[in-house]
């Protein structure tokens, strides 16, 4: 149990920071302060050509796929070394994490050679289309319908929750190819140009005001057959893929609001005594400390797993869990410390620019986004613990003989 | 013994239930939360009309000489349909702060023009930078001129005038005044509010006349009466907002289907809605004493009012995020009502003061006097 | 909304109170503590017999089954004089509440005359027999069968959890009389005499090592046709029915442990400061006490509603599941509190005669008995809001040919 | 990067995992819980033969010369296991109380005996009436003679001695002692403890002789290490306890039927489940890092201790009380081992202080020496 690096490890890490030390630089501010963000995705276009020019892009990818033909664990340094800067690759994370997995794993190997190069130098932005409107919690609930048509298949139904659709040229998409048989057994997945006529997206506007996420409509969309991934009838298989890949490319503790509050709590006076001081803010930081930690020590475990060749189990549900409900309850206890001058928006009232009132916001989605916390502990209890599913009522029947309630 | 409401105010509950359930839907809500509006004039005017601002003012001054019960029936349903309209700060703060401190001339000048709702007020206690909670108070007056600033102060564009917490700087205590917003040395702006629906504003006040409000070095003691009648009529309307967001989670949840089956027919969902009714029904329950502590002016009344506070507002956040967690997805959308019942529940938890503050108001009464203490 | 007695109410309050000065002693604790109770039950008979010669039991029932035919609000404001005096008739409280209701619901006017009037007075005990070792939170999953043998009934099968069996000399006991039938149809209702060689009672041992409930094993216990209690076949109609009469029974707020827990506060001082000076304490005990009041004002709506001639619903649950859960909580808090020296058992050494320590071991009974937490939230979710069933395995099947897992 | 434990300790641990639950069931556990015993004779020889007692113990003392991650190791056995012998007593508190304070002569004369398990050790800081953890001590110890009393003691009245924390009169200021406990002038006696499977005794020490360990007035230095370590350890202890009860849980409600169905597949015991476990995999993760730090003698100790201590504490509480949840009544039963973890998982919450203690050690590392503040 060390955390240090192997001699060709520490090497690889020294030479990455004097990469970063001259081509980005570090982080103005102690800690990340939720803000609007005008104009990122041209700085992250830009950001990640040059992170592409100089090799580091997508380090455990093969080199003929664009990548660098390093190991995961190449890939966690990268991302712990540039974290200490100001950068931002966010828009690029499910198209490489969660869409590139699967193209590697089920296209066929010209389309793989063409494509995912430019997928791992950001040229081509990808994003992944699963949920849709009658089919959150429930994805494999999905209606899109992908229908073959002499050599091309013709896509119509509409996609929901889909990030960063709006700056996408490809996307991964789920959809149900024969809705007379059981719901897991009709999907298939494809990829899809987005830049195309039957492809509309349309921006969600969020409760907080935000507009993260989008609508996609398919109205006779063209697919190629050479772009289905895997088997047709096998789409959720495919799906699972993706999802157990996602978990790989969390190379950090997903955000949790801890960082700001101990931030709030160190550096900020009310009447004249530093918040840490009172004995409540204590009581409350020593118990979100000890998630904070658990989760990020947990997080060490699984990259210990990964370096070690593993792939996370569903185990790597617990962060999301955790952190987004910490996250709500740290943004409602300090917005509440401020008293009536809580409710104030204004960014240059407020300790940290107004950071914890845009948090009340945005915090429940985090809730929602990628699996509920109810969705989460399902897997937990499923997958981990292996406790029996709830009897089923939509098994072993035909997929459009589900109730729909409608 | 008999801890209900009587029938004759179930009957006012009932009609303005029934009055705001067709004229105050979330489209009228919304005509304020996403634009400039001060407030929704049309659904004021009609308020106004109804005699809600006079309800709880005696008749000799002009109001209907009801009283606080009536009140919190009322508060109930503004609570239920998120109503944009300055109630808390002119009917709960203002008015009452006239009632409880004014002299006789002052009530007689200032409450019949609130009862007929030819005027709006609000008041202004809070500050950036001193904490009225714990009775500092930066602003100050001299020579019947005051200076400095207020924020966030509710309605602050909006209303004609304020009661305004301010430091004689001479006698080195602090009081009440009346200040009229259109006057000289007043500059007033809005600032961003968690909840657009309830406009905050800001006030800068360079040599403003003012005229004292009660009697001087009164300013703590009112404020405290005066905060323990706000925190119970608040209550009511938190209470009254929780249980529409969790009826808008039976209803979402019971239409919507997932996995073959309603999504309340899961026991998560099931059991996370249990929860929103366990925390309203010991709301609603800490309300009713409160109301009536409060229409007796009981000497419980700081224990009930902060009790009642303490529980709604857990109540009113509990509601309102998980119903936004119920509805999925389209619980995060701005089209989806789910985050009007949300920043309205930011907004009214916020508005006296914080949990911490209500939780230390609490605590201080249930201290002993005498020291009759073992030693552990 | 007054809190004030009308003339009539305040008379007969006025008479209690002047007969429990003459005849009980006032309590001597401040509060309630939790301690071993021997010899209680001699005292609580003798005490209710005091109460019954008086004219006080069962204030509400009518005369000729042993009551004084007056109101439920009597029955209330007995109830709030007796709780200042130290007298015991917690034995007496399942007979009385719930078997007395559902035997002057459904038994024969003769067998009405002849029981009631002892039950009334406490010369007869009785409890109510309805868990089963296989059917707890799922009652009706019980398997003590009866069978018809000329005419008389024969009982044989288990109960279990039930109170005060020990002392006991009838039950209310619920069977199943046709295991070929749906689950919720097969179950008969009766009476039965306890004092009879067919039936054996066994304390259970708790995890606290107190012995508050029993085993009661049926062997071809008889019962009289004369007891049964209801239709053959509609005895989950009349426990149901015994269920919302215990509703009515509960008079006051159940045990939380605020009480004491407010006393500890108010009252130790640990280390030169009184601990409801503490912050941390402090802000629990606002939690605490809203949550308290909370439970004790909802009792006032219902108890108004009773007196209006209401009975109340299944939110009565609420006061169960809360004050169970608070009462572990504070334990818990509270012993923590002590630190170290929070794990010695000894009375003579913790404030309250280690009243917490007690608790700690017994709070985890409170929120199993009369129903788990989880089935609170069931009733709470389905009778109050009305929200739909889980998918029912057991549903329209016979009884012996639901899945058991054995 | 490697934040796992190596082959050989795992090893280690499979070892004590196959001999614990072959030889330590829940009967050898009873055997101590319900009867007048002060440890499980048997198993705490064993226990010594295999060396456990002589794992972090320098091989010049006599021990096996491993380090604290065997140590840990073991320690998660221990507490799936309920072991009920003065491990943490004696391996984790008295003998590191020598290694960390003692003189060389000390180590030569103690460490060996307690390798070799020929005696066993305990701690005596905690008083009725002087919180350890705010400094105070008031029994007292002048001219080599100790008086006072100690109270709880675990295991005070099987140790042959104890380190105890007294306040040197002459000097004003405390250090610990090594005292014989079979000496004159101690009387020992058990009191009931929460978990009799892990007794708790008093001292009272009438001019009984002590010898000092370690450096005049050094005893709030050593005790705060040696917590460090000692919370540590127990974390593990208490995580192998937590995830025991998590087993059992997930084992009963597997197999029994509730409403034709098992009732683990209600979705609310599978979700009290995945909360246990996610609280145990928080504790297991941070119990790592305690783990690490103790092992590198890190800056991070006194964080990393209090953290691993604050959520083991957390996980152990709610698995084992909701593992008594899970089981329904029969949970509720002595006969149904529910309870033997709930009452361990009291005994170790409480050992070393209270989650109020450790927070505050937790938070105090938090405090940034200078005062870097902007104001509200």
């Amino acid at each position: 149990m060390d955390f240090n690096d192997s001699k060709e490890q520490a090497e690889f890490r020294a030479e990455v920071r004097a990469w970063l030390e001259l081509n980005a630089n570090r982080r103005a501010d102690e800690v990340q302060i939720m803000r609007g963000q005008e104009g990122g995705y041209e700085r992250a276009k830009a950001w990640y050509k040059k992170v592409a020019d100089a090799g580091y892009a997508c380090l455990a990818w093969p080199k003929e796929y664009g990548g660098a033909g390093l190991s995961q664990i190449h890939q966690v340094i990268w991302s712990q070394e540039v974290a200490d800067f100001d950068t931002a690759d966010g828009y690029f994370v499910i198209g490489i994490g969660n869409c590139g997995p699967a193209v590697q794993a089920f296209a066929p190997e010209e389309v793989k050679r063409d494509l995912l190069p430019k997928m791992a130098s950001a040229e081509h932005v990808w994003c992944q289309l699963f949920s849709e409107p009658a089919a959150g919690s429930d994805v494999a609930g999905l209606r899109t319908r992908a229908e073959f048509d002499g050599d091309k298949w013709l896509l119509n139904g509409q996609k929901i929750w889909t990030s960063g659709a709006q700056h996408s040229d490809y996307g991964v998409v789920l959809t149900r190819t024969d809705p007379g048989v059981s719901k897991y057994r009709g999907l298939t997945l494809f990829m899809i140009d987005l830049k195309q006529p039957g492809v509309e997206v349309k921006p969600i506007k969020q409760m907080d005001g935000g507009r993260h996420f989008n609508e996609v409509f398919f109205n006779d969309a063209v697919v190629p057959d050479a772009y289905r991934l895997g088997e047709v009838g096998g789409g959720w298989g495919g799906a699972l893929h993706v999802l157990m890949n996602e978990r790989m490319a969390i190379s950090g503790v997903q955000p949790n609001g801890f960082a700001q509050f101990l931030h709030f709590c160190q550096h900020t006076e009310v009447d004249g005594e530093r918040v840490i001081d009172d004995p409540v803010v204590a009581d409350r930081l020593a118990s979100w400390y000890a998630r904070d930690a658990g989760l990020r020590n947990a997080n060490w475990r699984m990259l210990t797993a990964i370096a070690g060749g593993g792939v996370p189990g569903a185990e790597a549900s617990l962060g999301k869990l955790v952190g987004a409900v910490m996250n709500q309850e740290i943004a409602n206890f300090s917005v509440d410390y401020y008293n009536e001058a809580g409710a104030i928006m204004d960014d240059t009232v407020n300790v940290l620019e107004g950071h914890f009132q845009r948090s009340v916001l945005f915090s429940p989605g985090i809730r929602l986004a990628g699996g509920t916390d109810e969705i989460m502990r399902n897997i937990i209890a499923e997958q981990v613990l292996g406790l029996p599913q709830e009897p089923r009522v939509d098994k072993g029947i035909p997929f459009n003989e589900i109730p729909t309630g409608s | 013994m008999n801890f209900e409401f009587s029938d004759e105010q179930k009957f006012i509950q009932e009609q303005a239930r029934a009055f705001l359930g067709d004229k105050c839907t979330a489209a009228q809500v919304r005509e304020v939360l996403e634009s400039d509006l001060t407030h929704h004039a049309g659904l004021w005017q009609q308020v106004i009309e109804l005699g809600w601002p006079a309800t709880a003012i005696p008749e000799e001054y002009g109001g209907l000489g009801l009283g606080y019960l009536e009140l919190c029936v009322l508060a109930e349903e503004i609570g239920r349909s998120l109503l944009p309209a300055p109630v808390s700060s002119s009917i709960y703060l203002a008015t009452e702060a006239i009632k409880l401190a004014g002299t006789e001339e002052q009530k007689r000048a200032w409450l019949p023009r609130l009862a007929a709702g030819e005027i709006t007020g609000t008041v202004a206690f809070a500050e950036l930078d001193a904490s009225i909670h714990k009775g500092q108070v930066a602003v100050e007056v001299a020579g019947g001129k005051i200076s400095g600033c207020k924020q966030p102060v509710a309605d602050a564009t909006l209303a004609d005038f304020a009661v305004v917490a301010a430091r004689d700087i001479a006698a080195d205590n602090f009081s009440l005044y009346l200040l009229d917003l259109s006057a000289e040395g007043v500059t007033r702006s809005g600032v961003d509010s968690l909840d657009p629906s309830r406009p905050l504003g800001k006030l800068e006040l360079k040599q403003a006349p003012v005229e004292l409000l009660g009697g001087a070095g009164e300013g703590a003691v009112t404020i405290d009466r005066l905060l323990n009648g706000a925190a119970i009529l608040l209550a009511f309307e938190q209470v009254g907002g929780a249980e529409a967001a969790l009826n808008m989670a039976r209803e979402y949840t019971t239409g919507r289907y997932a996995f073959g089956r309603p999504v309340a027919s899961f026991q998560a969902i099931k059991h996370k809605l249990a929860d929103m009714f366990v925390a309203i029904e010991l709301a609603r329950a800490n309300a009713y004493y409160g109301a009536w502590a409060l229409s007796t002016e009981s000497p419980e009344l700081p224990l009930a009012a902060a009790t009642a506070r303490v529980s709604a507002t857990e109540a009113a956040w509990e509601a309102t995020k998980e119903n936004i967690q119920a509805h999925g997805g389209m619980g995060f959308t701005w089209e989806f009502d789910c985050h009007l019942y949300y920043r309205r529940a930011q907004h009214l938890a916020l508005l006296l003061g914080g949990q911490r503050v209500w939780k230390n108001r609490l605590v201080e009464q249930l201290k002993p006097a005498a020291s009759n203490s073992h030693t552990l």
